[in-house]
């Protein structure tokens, strides 16, 4: 039963947008463009889905007597934790419910509708509930509540008929005039909650294809929402450009465990009698106490299980198995899509470009939930990935986490500052997945959306009140202008920065990126090669606080730069700022109590089996240690030191440099030219990708050309050529052969018919004579010849 | 010279002559009079022929009908009083002459042919129309029959040359009534065409 | 019997070649068309003579009559274009109607 | 046959019964007098009482006297009188007039109006042509008549004459369509075209008249009536003569006996067509009374088959003929009556009448009275009420069989030596094969007849039907 009403509300909560993305989109009926209605409809949309989340999560623990809130403590985690917060992979309300009773069930799964089977192929819509999806379901809607609220005060400007973009010009250089899109604006974002709600809900990795597709889509329409700008369309392609590379991947891996595991389903499969008829995914990959694939004993291959974890066979006897290199395949294309969304080393350059859209877009988007589908993902797909595929999660976010944070330092633009924040925050979060830190990657993934979402919102109010200004380089002192921006901003600033004083005060962003620290800690120190993987988050830490602090110094403190621009800011209304300090009230405190804390202890609620207890280099094939919950904590508080060592070392380097006038910028900016502008150009990505395939594809492009029209083009002007040639001649022979036969016998009918003539008088009369005379002459004739 | 040839003979003459006058004749009224007279006589040697009906029909149909349909259009195509287009007199010398080869030619044929050794006795010693199928001119029944697709008048049931049985004229006869309709049709449409043409011109 | 026969043979002949020099002579269209009465009805007169005095029998009275109903039809038609001619060229001399003139 | 009264000439050659045999061989001769005489004295003379009547009946209806001064008190002679000045005053001819065409046209009309005369009876056998389609060629000869006076009006040159030919024309060649159509309703019921048959069979009580055979027929008379009115050019449809209009209309330049000679015509043409209706539709020279008939026919058959005094066949043929021309004049003497008591129409309007009432209504009744019979005998069994031709065709059917019955004891028939003309039917009892595969369908005679024969009898029945009008005919 409380499956069932999870599932409803959940439901709910997820269909209520695409309900009010239809209403706003069709119904032009409230027709005046000036209207509001559209936002409304949208925020009682999301807010009512808030509310139905709010209430599964509420119910969901009650029914599991909140047990995952219960602190074991780290150090004796490992037995009661595996055994309570994880049943058997595959767990379904039918089979749990003659379960012990200290295990209440936390997960359910099942078949919303069935689209359709395919020979084997199931195609349908599953759910998928355990405590981090209710988790997810709750912190999008809530940041969506919010964002929707700022959103009605930010794009008040398009309430009109019309609209002047000064962004975009003519041909003739007027700006271009249109109707408003407020409502457009909103149908877009219902759309996008719809979509990413959808994703988080969904029970089969088929299901979460679509909707990742889905994102996508609102992602392309909402960054390309001034399309007359071509910045704007160009970012809107190269997004979903970008996003179809990574896709390329994800269909890959779609491929391989189709092919191999025949079912796209997390969670198991019962038919009406509560039976489990097919295990799912997760239930395949089994796992024994020590965190060992079972594998087959003939092959080595992986073995696929059954239901109760004894290896499954075929119609023909064989044991179904899976070869471990393409268990890895699997798994990295998977995580191609991840590196896609979440905008990972390589394919991270679209994100910064993606500010292009209106800023509530980047808040919510492009901060808060879209790009943290990737790194859901990896979370929900975790007992898929084995040790290589996690490694490279690890190398993958790290690259991303150090290179986005060094862009930051010299970036100018407000929200590109805020952009490449958001992509090493991301690195942050795989890095930690990587590295095993299974609950730590997740942790920051929450705490993050809700500061870096702040943030986001902070600046768009900034912008709003300096008039759509985003260059930094502009503004200054606004501390006096928009107080509870510049107070709100510095609480997000403080807890990505993760500054605290240790045992008193910590917000948000010092435990969950003390958690991941940590957890890289134990990696590093279980595996002494990899030691990049603590180095490098280590120093971004720093750089971190360095450059969000160097943001807010910028935008807040000293001097304004710009007199124009300081004289007309003002602060925004109070639809924008109340969100502003609901997001701040969580931004500081939602991760109250770090890992012992209510948040960290749902998110880990169902975690996957083997992450606990960690897994040790001897059971590994690659040879690799991971750590457990046991190993990260004996490491916590030294990682915790170091981290807040180097953030607070950031904070003081930034304030020396921009806080105070100590240090000359321009000098300093001279002195590291070259490492600034390879900074400034964004370590030469663009051009790196230019060369690499878009002057290959020119030149092969150019030889198609010439190809084309040296050789095609001759071939074909040679025949043409022939042909008129030919057709000369069959012309001569048409025109003075045939037609003169023909005309000569016109000619000699005609003559023919000229003489004749004559006879015919016209006259009736004549005509009659003419009879008369013809019988006589034929009865003449007659008795002439046959005389009697 | 019995009775019957008697009246024969005034008859033909009468045929003969208005007929001629018909030619002669320079008004079209004058000529339409002669056809009256020509006709009639016609009709008269169909009753001594024994033909009453046809004489009958001739006389309503041909002369109280056509004929008054011809002097209307004379009457309505007169753009004066006794019209006369006369004929050159070198044209009707070389009809006349012409014609009278022609009668010539027909005399010879008519006299050529011996219709008493004519094969298949062609030449009835009398009349085939014998007293109970209508002699003494008493051929309306006959006739009537014969439009209805009976023969009592033909021997067919197998004694005679042939077995192959007689439908008479009934399938004729329905196409000659259709054929009237659609010349009623046809008439009354030429005559009308112009009038729409004037009614559409002005 | 042959020499009555014969008779109205004559008697038809003469109708016959009366009514073809009419057609040949006149050149008012009635009269044309009176013409064309008369050739009928050297006709009727023949069909109607072999009626009495051949083995012809009763086909040849039902020729005739139908001769005359089709002269009665030929005659309404005719006269319809008579009176058409009429309207167009003011008159009914046939000598002017030669647009057919080839 | 024309001339010849071939039925009287007959009739006297072959009786042998009769005193005159000494006239046999001269048939023809005798004939011939009898026929002029009754043309000279009877036809010829009747038009100058009509005319008198006329005078007379429209002095009457005017409230006055009319001729009372030649010939006693109710001036008879007037009209003789009026013909000696008519024949004394001058034969004009006008200038303009073609001359040949002006001076023949009344004897068209006259003789035309004349010539109707000679097939219609007067009496049983009393007729100078009892042609078999006797109807036909009065309605054919009383055509001719328009075409006098068509001749009349465009050859006199005067536009009154003219006017007057055209609307006759018009008036006559129209209403010829209707008054066919009306006589032949009769024609219809009676299956005849030969007058003294339909008249012959009118014989017995009134009822028996085709005037009452159907509802149709009774319709129809009173429609022939209005439409012989019109075509005799009478009032109220004398357009032609309209004088308030034409003058005189087509007569306008005549003078002296040939402007009489119209009349003559016309008063002719009158009683042929009142004769018509006599014989058609009131029984010709039929009393209505029953018994009376029964005893006149008996006095005839008796004369004719020498049993009898030939006075008394005599005697009843002429009461016949008193009888038939009293309807008639009865007849002439209600046009006359209707000529002074109604308004003229205007000539569009005697169109109207004609081609928009009367020949949809004539059509109509037309139409009614072929469906009659067969929606009588699908109610009652028989095809008519109370007239006699039907029991008259049950009668000769069984005539038939009692015949037929005779030649099967004396022979049997063989299919291929059976001529038509041997009037032996095959019996209806004979196998398939020996049916003549040509034998005609029942639609040749009535349907009580083909009602329970074979084909063959059918055909057979008709020769019949044939051979025993014709016999009565020659009675």
């Amino acid at each position: 039963m409380v499956g069932e009403t999870l599932r409803n509300l959940l439901m709910v909560a997820w269909l209520l947008p695409l309900a009010g993305f239809a209403i706003e989109i069709f119904g032009g009926f409230w027709g005046k463009r000036t209207s509001k209605t559209a936002a409304w409809i949208a925020v009682a949309c999301i807010g009512t889905g808030f509310l139905c989340s709010a209430s599964a999560l509420v119910l969901w623990g009650n029914s599991n007597g909140w047990t995952v809130l219960e602190s074991d403590g780290h150090g004796h985690a490992d037995a009661a934790h595996t055994e309570a917060a994880h049943p058997e992979p595959g767990h379904s309300e039918a089979a749990d419910s003659a379960d012990t009773a200290h295990s209440k069930q936390t997960v359910y799964s099942g078949t919303l509708y069935s689209l359709g089977k395919f020979g084997s192929l199931n195609v349908s819509l599953d759910y998928y509930i355990d405590s981090l999806t209710l988790t997810m379901f709750t912190m999008v809607t809530l940041i969506a509540t919010c964002i929707h609220l700022f959103a009605i005060g930010y794009m008040s400007e398009e309430l009109t008929e019309e609209y002047v973009d000064h962004h975009a010009h003519l041909s003739n250089g007027h700006h271009v005039h249109r109707p408003g899109r407020f409502y457009r604006f909103f149908a877009f974002l219902s759309l996008f909650c719809f979509s990413m709600l959808g994703l988080v809900l969904a029970g089969n990795i088929f299901q979460v294809f679509i909707f990742w597709e889905l994102v996508g889509i609102c992602s392309f329409l909402l960054i390309g929402f001034y399309t007359e700008r071509k910045s704007a369309s160009n970012a809107a392609n190269k997004a979903f450009i970008m996003n179809r590379v990574g896709d390329f991947g994800f269909l890959i891996g779609l491929m391989v465990i189709w092919t191999y595991f025949g079912t796209f389903q997390f969670g198991p499969t019962s038919n009406a009698d509560g039976v489990i008829t097919d295990p799912g995914l997760f239930g395949m990959i089994h796992r024994d106490a020590a965190g060992t694939l079972l594998t087959d004993p003939v092959t080595g291959d992986v073995a696929i299980t059954t239901v109760d974890g004894t290896p499954a066979v075929d119609g023909a006897g064989q044991s179904r198995t899976i070869p471990y290199s393409l268990l890895v395949v699997a798994g990295l294309g998977v995580f191609a899509g991840c590196i896609g969304k979440s905008a990972q080393f390589p394919l991270q350059t679209w994100l910064p470009d993606a500010m292009e859209g209106p800023t509530p877009v980047s808040a919510l988007v492009h901060s808060a939930t879209m790009v943290a589908a990737g790194v859901y993902l990896v979370g929900r797909f975790y007992p898929m990935f084995v040790q290589e595929v996690l490694l490279t999660i690890a190398y993958v976010g790290c690259i991303t986490l150090f290179v986005a944070a060094t862009i930051a330092i010299v970036a100018t633009d407000i929200k590109k500052v805020l952009a490449y924040s958001t992509i090493s925050q991301l690195g942050y979060m795989m890095l930690g997945l990587g590295v095993f830190g299974w609950g730590a990657g997740l942790f920051h993934l929450i705490t993050h959306a809700f500061f870096k979402s702040l943030m986001f919102l902070c600046s768009g109010s900034v912008i709003y009140g300096c008039h759509h200004e985003q260059e930094m380089t502009k503004m200054g002192g606004l501390w006096k202008k928009m107080p509870i921006t510049a107070f709100t901003m510095l609480v997000g600033v403080i807890a990505i920065a993760g500054l605290a004083i240790p045992g008193v005060i910590a917000f948000s962003g010092f435990h969950s990126k003390d958690a991941v620290v940590a957890s890289a800690l134990a990696f590093s120190d279980a595996n002494p090669g990899h030691f990049l993987l603590f180095i490098m988050p280590l120093i971004t830490a720093g750089i971190t606080a360095f450059y969000m602090f160097r943001l807010w110094f910028f935008t807040f403190l000293g001097k304004p730069r710009d007199m124009h621009v300081y004289d007309h800011c003002h602060e925004s209304p109070w639809i924008m700022t109340v969100p502003l300090l609901v997001l701040s009230v969580f931004a500081a405190f939602c991760a109250v109590g770090g890992e012992d804390g209510p948040l960290y202890q749902l998110i880990t609620g169902d975690e996957p089996t083997h992450v606990a207890a960690g897994i040790a280099s001897t059971q590994s094939v690659s040879g690799l240690t991971l750590p457990g919950h046991s190993a990260i904590h004996d490491v916590h508080s030294k990682a915790g030191a170091l981290a807040l060592f180097a953030a607070v070392s950031g904070t003081v380097i930034a304030y020396v440099l921009y806080g105070t006038t100590l240090v000359n910028l321009a000098e300093v900016k001279r002195h590291l030219s070259g490492l600034h502008s390879f900074l400034w150009n964004k370590w030469h990505f663009d051009e790196l990708y230019d060369a690499l395939f878009m002057k290959p594809a020119h030149i092969v492009g150019k030889f198609c050309a010439w190809v084309d029209k040296s050789l095609f083009d001759e071939i074909l002007h040679g025949a043409a050529r022939t042909c008129v040639i030919v057709a000369k001649w069959d012309r001569l022979f048409d025109e003075k052969l045939v037609d003169g036969f023909v005309n000569l016998l016109s000619r000699a009918t005609w003559s023919v018919g000229d003489s004749l003539k004559v006879v015919q008088t016209g006259k009736l009369r004549q005509y009659v004579m003419f009879i008369v005379v013809g019988v006589v002459t034929l009865f003449a004739v007659l008795f002439a010849t046959f005389p009697r | 010279m019995s009775g019957h040839s008697l009246l024969f003979t005034f008859f033909a003459l009468a045929t003969c002559l208005s007929a001629v006058a018909v030619v002669i004749s320079q008004t079209v009224v004058r000529m339409a009079f002669w056809l009256i007279i020509s006709l009639g006589s016609t009709a008269a040697l169909f009753f001594l022929a024994d033909a009453d009906f046809v004489g009958a029909a001739q006389l309503l149909i041909y002369v109280g009908g056509t004929l008054v349909l011809l002097v209307f259009g004379v009457m309505l195509t007169a753009s004066g009083p006794y019209l006369k287009i006369e004929t050159s007199p070198g044209e009707t010398i070389i009809a006349g002459m012409i014609g009278l080869l022609f009668l010539f030619i027909v005399y010879a044929s008519i006299s050529g042919v011996d219709w008493k050794s004519t094969p298949g006795d062609a030449v009835a010693t009398d009349s085939p129309l014998d007293n109970r199928s209508g002699a003494d001119g008493q051929t309306l029944r006959p006739v009537g029959l014969s439009l209805l697709g009976l023969r009592p008048d033909k021997d067919l049931s197998g004694g005679g040359d042939g077995d192959q049985p007689s439908t008479g004229y009934l399938l004729p006869f329905e196409i000659v009534s259709v054929h009237l309709l659609v010349v009623l049709i046809g008439a009354a449409y030429l005559a009308r065409a112009k009038r729409t043409q004037q009614a559409s011109a002005s | 019997m042959a020499a009555e026969l014969h008779s109205y043979l004559m008697v038809g002949a003469v109708l016959f070649v009366c009514g073809v020099i009419c057609m040949a002579t006149k050149r008012n269209g009635i009269g044309v068309l009176m013409g064309v009465e008369l050739v009928l009805n050297g006709a009727n007169v023949n069909f109607v003579a072999f009626s009495r005095y051949t083995k012809l029998g009763l086909d040849g009275q039902i020729f005739s009559l139908f001769i005359i109903v089709l002269a009665a039809a030929e005659a309404a038609v005719a006269l319809a274009i008579a009176l058409n001619f009429y309207n167009n060229h003011l008159t009914i001399d046939v000598d002017r109607a030669n647009k057919l003139k080839g | 046959m024309l001339l010849a009264a071939q039925s009287i000439a007959e009739f006297i050659d072959s009786t042998d019964a009769w005193p005159l045999t000494w006239l046999n061989g001269y048939g023809i001769v005798v004939a011939a007098v009898i026929h002029a005489l009754l043309l000279i004295h009877i036809f010829a003379i009747s038009p100058f009482a009509f005319i008198w009547l006329e005078r007379k009946v429209s002095g009457r209806i005017q409230d006055r006297l009319g001729p009372t001064r030649v010939g006693g008190l109710f001036g008879w002679l007037q009209s003789l009188a009026d013909g000696i000045k008519l024949i004394q005053k001058e034969d004009l001819c006008p200038p303009a007039a073609d001359s040949m065409l002006f001076r023949s046209a009344p004897y068209i009309v006259c003789v035309s109006s004349f010539a109707a005369f000679m097939v219609l009876p007067f009496s049983h056998t009393w007729v100078a042509v009892a042609a078999d389609c006797g109807l036909f060629i009065l309605l054919a000869i009383l055509s001719l008549e328009v075409f006098g006076i068509i001749m009349a009006g465009y050859s006199s040159g005067s536009k009154w004459s003219l006017f007057g030919g055209m609307r006759e024309a018009a008036q006559m060649v129209s209403y010829e369509i209707p008054l066919a159509l009306c006589a032949l309703i009769p024609v219809i019921s009676a299956g005849s075209l030969n007058l003294g048959e339909i008249g012959g069979m009118q014989r017995g009580w009134l009822s028996n008249w085709f005037m009452f055979h159907d509802p149709f027929t009774f319709i129809a008379f009173f429609v022939y009536f209005v439409v012989a009115t019109a075509s005799c050019k009478r009032a109220p449809f004398d357009l032609a003569e309209a004088e308030s209009e034409l003058v005189g209309g087509f007569h306008t330049e005549y003078s002296g006996m040939r402007w009489s000679f119209f009349f003559m015509g016309e008063y002719a043409s009158m009683f042929a067509v009142c004769g018509v209706a006599a014989v058609l539709f009131l029984g010709g020279w039929n009393s209505g009374i029953g018994p009376l008939d029964d005893l006149l026919y008996s006095w005839r058959a008796s004369s004719l088959s020498g049993e009898g005094s030939w006075a008394a066949g005599y005697l009843a043929n002429v009461l016949g003929a008193v009888i038939f021309a009293s309807k008639a004049s009865f007849g002439v003497f209600v046009q006359v009556w209707l000529r002074w008591t109604l308004p003229r129409l205007r000539i569009d309007q005697v169109m109207t009448t004609c081609l928009k009432y009367l020949v949809p209504i004539s059509c109509f009744l037309f139409l009614g009275a072929t469906v009659w019979p067969l929606a009588l005998q699908l109610r009652t069994g028989r095809t008519t009420w109370t007239a006699p031709v039907g029991d008259r065709l049950s009668s000769s059917v069984v005539e038939l069989r009692a015949e037929r019955d005779k030649s099967d004891v004396a022979a049997v028939p063989s299919p291929q030596a059976a001529e038509p003309e041997d009037l032996k039917p095959e019996t209806p009892e004979a196998p398939a094969e020996a049916v003549p595969s040509h034998a005609p369908e029942s639609a040749a005679v009535e349907p009580e007849s083909g009602r329970d024969s074979s084909g063959s009898v059918n055909a057979a029945s008709s020769e019949v039907l044939a051979g025993a009008t014709k016999k009565e005919v020659q009675q």
